[in-house]
């Protein structure tokens, strides 16, 4: 085996742990929810290959910007499962010391900079960073994660379109999941792609398969590449599917069955391993210790969360302001 | 009596006004789907789902209201109507008055807020005080499921715009409401409990806890009125100054940061016209000023407590 | 000559004479406020043909919505030019008895329903006015005058989809006259055409010489037969210029020269008169007749608008509530 | 001393400190062809025309904020910023709240408003109340030329998102701003007048009528103390108290909507802390409860009038 091949042998192997620990994860959150052990969330099982190709294709000095359903683009990029678990407990031992509770969790220490769930925030937020980004002179890049029904609001149009007139270095990643909570995006836009309306402002865009991480990775790439090279945003669109519920619980009893089902079959991470052992690139036994690792993590950051303590009452009006 | 749910009851009200009227339509990010019974009943072009998009929701319904139909649309969320600012505001809010008065905007908001899911400072913000300070527009505030079915149907038929704030604390919580025809005016405050010492004044959530310090109170000695606003605008002020020269004394409660808030409008007026009879300090007690959090015990912290109302009103003694 | 011609003819002068009562009129306001005898005001010169075309083209029934350069509109439509210019001076007698001023003048007796001065207002308001047209059963639409700058705000993307997913009756008229107040068009879109923005939602649209009288009004007919038709929304892009300054006064000292003077040898009116002589369809004395009888009217309106009385003191707090 | 308009006095303001700090720029819808001067000293990165969006205006200083520059956004006038609730009051309100302390955002809005140029409802409303009532903001209003200079440049520094009004009836007015180094810090009221009889509060363009109102009481025989709170959040409840304590007596006055307006906050103060120093009732005189029109004689009407706050005062004796 060359080193080439080794490298991208680990590289492939690190994404399918990586979208493993997203899916242990979520699940083990969503099960602590109905136990009644932990508030609501959103999860993002089946989209962990978008999350895991894009970010693996970022640079450490590049900002992240993400949304309501963040915890696969933070374990992504390698935060502690135990501090986001904390952070949907409202634990002070959480990223944001338990005020953000699930919803806008950032880290800053990971470059996570803004999230934001208002659905749109983040789109209003990424050129500020992506205007810092320029101004400083360095060649990072911001990536914002948002989804199909963010694309809907205005401040879409605000967004892509200013980082287009200012030629801002901002990745936009649409992660086009088919659903805007309880609604069918078919029922909020004539076009399938919300790249077509990305091509009216003349920012580069591409549409790729969201639940290929080898897919995403490559075109996110290509993105990275071009943006630093040009200085340019670029337009990426994952298309791929909410497989549970908008926020847990949820019954979807409004999903269409079929649908659903169809959609199953082409689960990111099934597909992967199911394409890995084909390969030959890893065998079944590394697939078990694999999901053993991602349960143990996983199970550690569940008791660290359980064991930390609630902020404490003073925090209540700590941190308003500057 | 028959039991409900505040939610309940608000559906109730509105299927009720839909039944009445045909010009009455509902949208919003969900509603048809979370609304199906209504789509049921009256076809998916009077209850429908969005785009998600705040700003243009809140422009159809104006645009509509001032074109003969009578919207209710669901913005969810109360921080989300900042998205909608605009289209409430300078259209809804103005264009009656700007343009002579040629058009009317009879429409209705409802949106959520308060402390009860954790969900955070960006899904739970009490704004109710921005919507008062807004020229044209009404603002309720319930906090019984009588008063959701009621306040309901009065915006409803209301010629105006009504922003509608549903507390999330509340929505759930069973109580009674009575069988048919059930109508609560806006702008009257109902009298909770009488007393004779102080007038705890308040509406939503905090109504019951304004109850639960009268009854502490009582205990003391101390015979505590409390008022339950129910519409913020416009306000009852025939009820609170009746009540504030009778006792002489004010406690103003509410869920919402402090400063600004609407405690500080009727602080205002009790201390213009009820001066004479006052007899100590208008006290307020409020949430901070600061977003709420989300982590559960800090959002419980933030909505005043009994002690804190009974030590207020305290201190007027 | 043959009636069906007669008819044409007497179209295409009622449409000079419209446009030039708008231009004598927007002239004389713009004199009258140099002289401190007005208030301030946007003016329309240049855009003439894009009102004149468009309004021309809708039926008595329709509707129209609005905004701050909206004295072309109202006077196509028909609307008093004394009442227009007593609103104008804030004076009892106008539109809105004064409360409007010259931003935001609607008249429903004209079926001119609605008017923003809020950029994008009017985009925001459309669309109710199309679903009330919708619920109603009849074959009106719903009309709505904005500007390149509009466009870009949020609730353009907004308002444009979802009258396409809606099937709304709307003509959307987007007058693109290269400037939004004191910018350029070109500083804020990489696009030349709002109708590229347009195609993305998948609703049908078309850009028109904005210049042209008779090729805007062909252009309306053809969207106002499109929506009456299939009930859905059309986009119109009237490509044009605004030949004064954003408000009286304004110097246009940020103004490109060269830019300027090219598009005044487009001036829709001196290019009718001259089609039209050209064409014999009217003579020299009948364009001085013309122009003599939009002086007149517009000294009539500036007579009566002079001599009303400004509202009473007790309509400081009259009309708020309904 | 040199004198220079109020709008001249914030541009001074603004250049020297992009001058001192190079993270401090500008943007806005026509920022650049306005400024053309700041271009020519800053260059096009730092004086920025921006499309027609206010939304994406303030999200992006709120982003910019965030990650090391000092943004001053113009958004021209204030219902202009309905189509910014969002970013401001969510993201840069509540982000550093939310996060734990992680970030800060240190901003400044501008925006214009007040009778004076009879634009109307849609170009004048007086909204500052608003944003007293949201958490993280700090809000500004300046009634003098030295004012506008001085507290533009502690916006600037401020760490914190500040929301500046400029009052669009005092920005041709010139007057007075020493030269060199002046800032004046946030929080921090001015007493314009001394007196002994009766405090009048009041902010921006009403402070004049104040003065005037005091001038005329001053022939009556009584001594009014006139406090030009110049920051509204946070507000200056020393100055204020100590003024009432001495006084006994209270007059707010501002143009902004009297029902839930900055007055309110001010008159509950005043009834809370400073009750036992109260001689007469808490009187506030505001516009009223309306869009405010574009008719002139109208526009002017909609302003507090000197008569109006002499007699206010003259209530409280
Ligand atoms: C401004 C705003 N409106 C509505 C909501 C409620 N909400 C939360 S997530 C969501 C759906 C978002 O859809 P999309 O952008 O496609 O992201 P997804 O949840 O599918 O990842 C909605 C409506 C919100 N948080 N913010
Ligand atoms: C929301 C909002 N932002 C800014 C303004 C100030 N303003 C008035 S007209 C105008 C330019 C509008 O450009 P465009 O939409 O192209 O229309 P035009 O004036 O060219 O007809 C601006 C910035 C406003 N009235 N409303
Ligand atoms: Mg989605
Ligand atoms: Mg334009």
């Amino acid at each position: 085996m060359t080193t080439m091949e080794l490298a991208v042998d680990r590289s492939v192997t690190e994404a399918l742990e990586s979208m493993l620990l997203i899916r242990t994860f979520e699940e083990k959150s969503a099960a602590l929810q109905a136990a009644g052990q932990s508030p609501t969330m959103c999860t993002s099982v089946g989209q962990e290959a978008s999350a895991v190709g894009v970010i693996r294709a970022l640079g450490a000095n590049d900002l992240i910007l993400t949304n309501h359903r963040s915890a696969g683009h933070l374990l992504a990029r390698g935060a502690d499962p135990g501090k986001i678990m904390a952070e949907i407990q409202g634990k002070a031992t959480g990223y944001c010391g338990g005020k953000s509770g699930s919803l806008h969790i950032s880290a800053k220490e990971l470059g996570v900079v803004l999230t934001s769930t208002i659905v749109g925030g983040e789109l209003s937020l990424v050129t500020g960073v992506g205007l810092s980004l320029q101004m400083s002179g360095t060649d990072g890049i911001a990536a914002v994660f948002f989804g199909d029904g963010a694309a809907t609001e205005g401040i879409f149009h605000e967004s892509v379109n200013l980082a287009t007139v200012w030629n801002l270095p901002i990745l936009y990643v649409c992660e086009n999941n088919q659903w805007q909570a309880f609604v069918h995006r078919k029922e909020t836009m004539l076009t399938d792609h919300i790249s077509e309306w990305a091509k009216g402002y003349g920012i580069e865009s591409r549409t790729v398969d969201g639940n290929d991480v080898e897919a995403v990775y490559a075109a996110a790439r290509e993105a990275v590449e071009y943006i630093r090279k040009t200085g340019k945003p670029y337009f990426l669109e994952t298309y791929t599917y909410r497989l549970r519920g908008h926020m847990e619980p949820d019954d979807q009893a409004y999903v269409d069955k079929n649908e659903l089902a169809s959609w199953k079959t082409k689960d990111p991470i099934g597909a992967y391993e199911a394409k890995l052992l084909d390969r030959g690139a890893v065998t079944r036994d590394e697939l078990d210790a694999m999901r053993e690792r991602a349960t143990q993590t996983v199970e550690r950051a569940a008791k660290f969360a359980a064991e930390s303590p609630y902020p404490s009452f003073d925090q209540l009006t700590a941190d308003v302001y500057a | 009596m028959r039991t409900m749910t505040s939610e309940e009851a608000m559906t109730e009200g509105l299927a009720e006004e839909m039944r009445r009227d045909a010009a009455v339509l509902t949208f919003g990010e969900g509603t048809a789907t979370k609304g199906y019974k209504l789509v049921g009943e009256f076809g998916p072009h009077r209850v429908r789902n969005t785009p998600l998009a705040e700003g243009i929701i809140a422009g159809t319904a104006a645009g509509a209201a001032a074109t003969g139909l009578r919207p209710v649309i669901d913005l969810l969320f109360a921080p989300f109507m900042t998205f909608a600012m605009e289209e409430l505001v300078n259209s809804a809010g103005k264009l009656r008055y700007i343009s002579g008065g040629q058009f009317s905007f009879p429409l209705v908001t409802i949106s959520r807020t308060g402390a009860g899911w954790a969900v955070g400072g960006q899904h739970n913000h009490n704004v109710e005080a921005w919507f008062v300070h807004a020229p044209g527009l009404k603002v309720v505030m319930p906090s019984t499921p009588a008063d959701f079915k009621g306040l309901m149907k009065s915006a409803i038929r209301d010629d105006n715009p009504v922003i509608f704030f549903a507390d999330i604390g509340l929505l759930h919580t069973p109580g009674e409401v009575p069988e048919g025809e059930y109508v609560v005016p806006i702008g009257k405050a109902a009298v909770r409990r009488e007393g004779s010492d102080v007038t705890l004044i308040s509406y939503a959530k905090t109504v019951q806890r304004c109850l639960d310090a009268a009854g502490v109170l009582a205990e003391r000695g101390v015979s505590a009125e409390v008022i339950d606003l129910r519409s913020l605008k416009p306000i009852d002020e025939e009820t609170i100054l009746a009540s504030v020269k009778k006792t002489g004394r004010a406690v103003v409660v509410h869920e919402a940061s402090l400063t600004g808030g609407v405690g500080a409008e009727v602080a205002a007026i009790v201390a213009q016209k009820a001066f004479g009879a006052l007899k100590a300090p208008v006290m307020r007690v409020a949430g901070p000023d600061a977003p709420p959090p989300a982590s559960y015990p800090l959002e419980q912290a933030f909505v005043p407590s009994v002690e804190r109302i009974v030590e207020a009103a305290s201190l007027t003694n």
